[in-house]
């Protein structure tokens, strides 16, 4: 196979990995398995699946609470995702964060934040910290359309831009912010221009064609690591499902959801490919099967996994050799 | 009493049916209590993210769009700071306006615009200036949505002069105090806990402004004073049930505004039943228990027969995990456990 | 004299107002009189001047803490605005402000904040409730370059865009927030586009040209009170002083003040209008003697005002008639 | 009394000079102190608005810039949410950021940052990512900067599971506590009371990190325990010469560390003297000194000869004018009389 063909199976078989595993997530939702809140990707796997193809292990990801696709295309394992999303001692926070606090120090996964631009200044510190240490690593930064009209993203991008900072801020542009269509929340509607009013590169890209989405990605974090300072890249997208669990999806037509769905990232490729002649059902199948196995075991490592010790709930508030946790016992004593 | 504290179930106050009673969920009394308001005054207006096309994140203002259309019932972008801060300059300019922020931990970033403005206008302006706005927030843990979702800072905001905040706990309040809140010419807090929404019960005809100066005694008693607010006066209240099977007869005080406190009321119970209990969701540290505590010794000291005891949330940052999200939140057991210390002279 | 010629006249006596006013200040804050933190306007005085000349008086200003400029100009006395900078209580806010928190219910003069950018959402509430009211005010919200790059900026100018208010941003760019130049704290250091990133229209101007600033800001002003949405005005102009009374001015050369102070508004004026033959030396002796008269008579006022009583210290803490300070008196009694 | 709330004199620890000993003023410990970490260790750098070509705002960075270089003294634009998430982000990416808010009045701009992501961050991961980041900032009033440049907000921050909060009150803390601040695993914010800058006063040779998990006793005595920190610490301890004048033997303990609270030298204290009286620049209500009250009541209870009390600011927004300012500020007479009425089992 061509190293094109190579990265096509690979982006067919990661969007397909994190729409059953999100599919699973909605069931077991429903079933009480997991609460609070959650929110899917189904519809967006493009961006992430495009952008993620393009980063080096060493790379870092901040971001949101619809996370779930990001944690696993940057190579968290399914089964400490399913478990932290079930509260299971075996999840990767010991399920302390649930689906909106995913975390992986591991693979630099660094959240997970459900204060929408919340991550934005974190991405900004960890290239800072990159550039000082002269590491060539970069940080990506992911956040929703809606999340650049909150203040953090203006001073983060605008602090990036005058250090020329290693960062790929992406866009996921699904046009809603829960109930907020963008023209009710940006005066200026063509995101890429908004970006370049701080002096730096930004492209549009169409979010459901997971091939342009990683060959832009490519281009930008090419740049990025060669000194080029912060890039933007808006991807243009669709959630098919509602914002979380408990939107009644009053403010679009069902009508809207289901033209954007004829663009679904998936068959799309899957049709091209096929069209191409390099992909066979055969092959699709196959990806299928090991990921239902994948899903399944994750599911069920979950569900069989035990729950953090109640006696630990204070455990991580300080750091183990923080001196506020080694007096605290001895603190104890002295009032006793 | 674990599905008590997610959902409170018992009304928290007597549920029994007159002639001319409705039934009506928490969420609803608010959501009607918006819309009188807004058809006696033109300048209340509704304002936040998502209290329009969406229906209200938590379905609070659903209907109002509709009812009121896009000028009287604004999505805004997220941008806490700017329509904090642009319900500020509505008020100066005369309007009423209701300001949602989706919950309280969002709020963080309109703080600035909170304390160094609506809150100090009036004074650095040498009284030139009123800011009567409203802002109300979902406050609270107990549905597993973790750290930067679950926070009780209802009773940190009690520290800063100039702004009054208030604390709906049952339903007559729910509906009541949104028009008390809108009369007052100056900045009030609202908040809303998020587990007392499908809160449901009766409600008689005669639904109006409430008094939100005076604490209420919830459940009058003569043992102990067990003061609280908010989404931990239901849990008071089945635990006072509890302390009542054996044999400690507990009244129970609903704060209702915590800032400024009616230590009328929260003073004057003590001085009868000589103990007190404070149960307040906010982290132990720093939080209005701590306030409480300290105007109760400097007020009736010698009147005590225990130290004032207090049941708070431990001081980490919500899990999301249920069981250890119950374990950090005060619990039944722990309020009887903490009355009955107090009854022995313990804290 | 011809309209044009009024009007000259009338930005030359008020441009020498207010510098001869703030000279005043300086002086009294050696003396020890004034206290706290002092911010001059000196060298920047046709940018407020200008623009006020193009409002009409029930429109509102919302300033910072560099501001007894735009007091002035507004309308308030001198006597009120130095009786507040020594502390009295026959100062605009009884002694409570001082030179930061100047404030005027009569002239709609809303501050004096001394929050960098925190100005700028009231600013928008503020126009949102004249358009919510149906009235052709305008609000008119001043602010440094430096203030441009806090979340405050991005939130309000595209929540005003969104909602098509009647504000008028005008940035008072004078090269420096505090120590920092411009290009330290904006990646785009052409004000205008990054306005204009909002859909909003955007000029700059010659800030120490006061007919510059005032024929632009009419023309903004009739656009905005047409229904034109905000706009944004970035004015061009130099602090000749330090920032405050504190500063050490470590970060410029005395070369680049001194270059700029070529450009004194002032004297640009005066000159020109020496030069076209409208404007006499014997005109310029009368503007300033009897501005010698208001600001002599602002000082001594101040100096001989009484203190605010400090029994009144609490205030207006609440109103009057809130039920907060209605009961307290009350609640004293239940507890003593 | 007044000058010395203004700008301290006496510094808060005997003067004597030793051989070796040198002359420093408050900014210039903590200036040195930086200076050496950043000599020390490569992973520590500074940044912050104008701590570079302007020197600092209040003149503490001075001559680092110079030292260091910009790429280790980063001035930033005006974007505080930014510039401290961005240093929580140095901190995970490896290095040692000291972050300046020139002000804790701006500090509730960079809030949510410190509250939902610094100090929640460990907890979230269940401990996989430590937050080593100190954050300065300039706190308290008595300079009649006014309402929104006079706040002191270091006690209510203490509210904030996660975080520790240091605030050094004499020469050799503002030298000291900045290493050990640093050594800490998880977020500081390090309190600078404006008025102590030009507090002047002789130091040892021996200079160096300080413990920060024990509060100081800076003057021993046996009838009252007067507990404070900070900017309060000089003129709480001439309250306590002037009442050792009145023949009441105080002893001072000044906090140092606001979070966690040293509970174990606080109450040690309590049990000799059996009264208390907490000094606190913050507003009475939900300040630092109602969490000491209340714990102080639930640990000594019994021990206690008099009511808890306490001397704060007025609650009101700073105002500008002197005589206002001091009248709304803790003096040296509230504190004799509070002390007084403490002896006489008074509140
Ligand atoms: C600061 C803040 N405000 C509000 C919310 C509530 N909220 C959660 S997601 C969301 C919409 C965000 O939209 P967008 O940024 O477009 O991301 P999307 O959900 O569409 O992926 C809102 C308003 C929040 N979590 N944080
Ligand atoms: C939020 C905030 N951060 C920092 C400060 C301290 N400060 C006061 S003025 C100033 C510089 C502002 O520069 P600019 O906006 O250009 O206005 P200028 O002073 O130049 O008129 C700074 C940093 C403040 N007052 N508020
Ligand atoms: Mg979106
Ligand atoms: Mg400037």
């Amino acid at each position: 196979m061509s190293a094109e063909q190579t990265l096509d199976m690979r982006l067919l078989r990661d969007m397909i990995l994190v729409r059953r595993f999100e599919e699973r997530c909605v069931e077991l939702y429903s079933a009480g398995s997991i609460r609070g809140f959650l929110h899917v990707y189904i519809g967006e796997e493009a961006v992430a699946t495009g952008v993620m193809s393009a980063l080096r292990d060493d790379d870092a990801i901040v971001a949101t609470y619809r996370e779930h696709g990001h944690a696993l295309l940057k190579g968290m394992s399914a089964r400490s995702v399913m478990a932290e999303m079930f509260g299971r001692v075996t999840g990767c926070c010991r399920g302390r964060g649930g689906s909106m606090h995913l975390f992986d120090a591991t693979t630099r996964f660094y959240g997970g934040n459900a204060i929408v631009g919340g991550g934005l200044p974190m991405a900004v510190g960890l290239a800072l910290a990159d550039r000082m240490s002269g590491r060539d690593r970069v940080t990506v930064c992911f956040f929703g359309e809606g999340a650049m009209a909150e203040g953090e993203f203006h001073e983060s991008i605008n602090l990036a831009a005058v250090w020329g900072l290693p960062v790929l801020f992406v866009c996921e542009n699904n046009l809603y912010a829960m109930g907020t269509a963008l023209a009710r929340s940006e005066s200026e509607t063509n995101l890429a221009v908004k970006a370049a009013a701080y002096e730096v590169p930004a492209w549009t890209v169409d979010g459901m064609d997971v091939r342009a989405v990683a060959a832009t990605a490519a281009r930008a974090v090419d740049a990025i690591r060669a000194g080029g300072g912060p890039h933007f890249l808006e991807a243009r997208t669709f959630r098919f499902r509602a914002h979380s669990m408990f939107d009644p999806e009053r403010y679009r037509e069902r009508s809207e959801v289901e033209a954007w769905k004829e663009h679904d990232p998936i068959q799309s490729l899957r049709d091209r490919m096929t069209a191409e002649g390099v992909l066979a059902d055969a092959d699709v199948e196959a990806m299928e099967s090991e990921i239902a196995v994948i899903v399944d075991d994750a599911a069920a490592f979950a569900e069989s996994s035990p729950d953090e010790d109640v006696a630990d709930l204070e455990l991580f508030v300080h750091s183990p050799d923080s001196s506020v946790v080694l007096r605290a016992s001895e603190r104890e004593v002295v009032m006793t | 009493m674990t599905a008590a504290k997610l959902e409170p179930s018992t009304p928290a106050q007597p549920p029994e049916a007159e002639p001319g009673t409705t039934t009506i969920t928490y969420r609803e009394a608010i959501r009607e209590a918006m819309r009188e308001a807004m058809l006696a005054d033109d300048r209340v207006f509704l304002m936040g993210e998502d209290v329009g096309m969406y229906g209200g994140c938590f379905g609070v203002s659903t209907g109002l769009l509709e009812q009121f259309g896009p000028d009287r019932v604004r999505d805004t972008p997220l941008s806490e700071s700017a329509f904090v801060g642009a319900g500020i300059g509505a008020a100066l300019g005369g309007m009423r306006p209701i300001v949602e922020v989706m919950t309280v931990n969002f709020s963080l970033l309109a703080l600035d615009q909170i304390m160094n403005t609506a809150a100090a206008l009036q004074h650095m302006s040498g009284g030139q200036f009123q800011v009567p706005i409203v802002i109300r927030m979902t406050t609270g843990a107990g549905r597993q949505l973790a750290a930067q979702h679950s926070h009780s800072l209802e009773g940190w905001y009690g520290h800063i002069p100039g702004i009054r905040i208030v604390a709906p706990a049952t339903l007559a309040d729910a509906r009541g105090m949104l028009a008390t809140a809108l009369a007052d010419p100056d900045p009030v807090l609202f908040f809303e806990h998020g587990s007392l929404y499908n809160m449901s019960g009766e409600l008689g005809p005669d639904v109006g402004p409430v008094d939100i100066d005076r604490a209420a005694i919830r459940r009058p008693g003569a043992d102990v004073t067990l003061i609280t607010y908010g989404g931990t006066l239901a849990t008071t209240m089945e635990a006072a049930e509890v302390l009542a099977g054996e044999g400690v007869d507990a009244e129970v005080i609903d704060l209702r505004t915590l800032r400024p406190l009616d230590d009328a009321t929260i003073i004057g119970s003590v001085l009868r039943t000589h103990r007190a209990v404070v149960i307040d969701e906010g982290w132990r540290s720093g939080s209005l228990s701590a306030e409480i505590s300290a105007r109760i010794t400097e007020k009736a000291f010698y009147e005590l027969d225990a130290p004032v005891g207090r049941v708070c949330s431990a001081e980490v940052p919500m899990p999301y995990a249920r069981h250890l999200e119950l374990a950090a939140l005060p619990s039944v057991p722990e309020i009887v456990d903490a009355a009955q210390r107090s009854m022995r002279g313990e804290v």
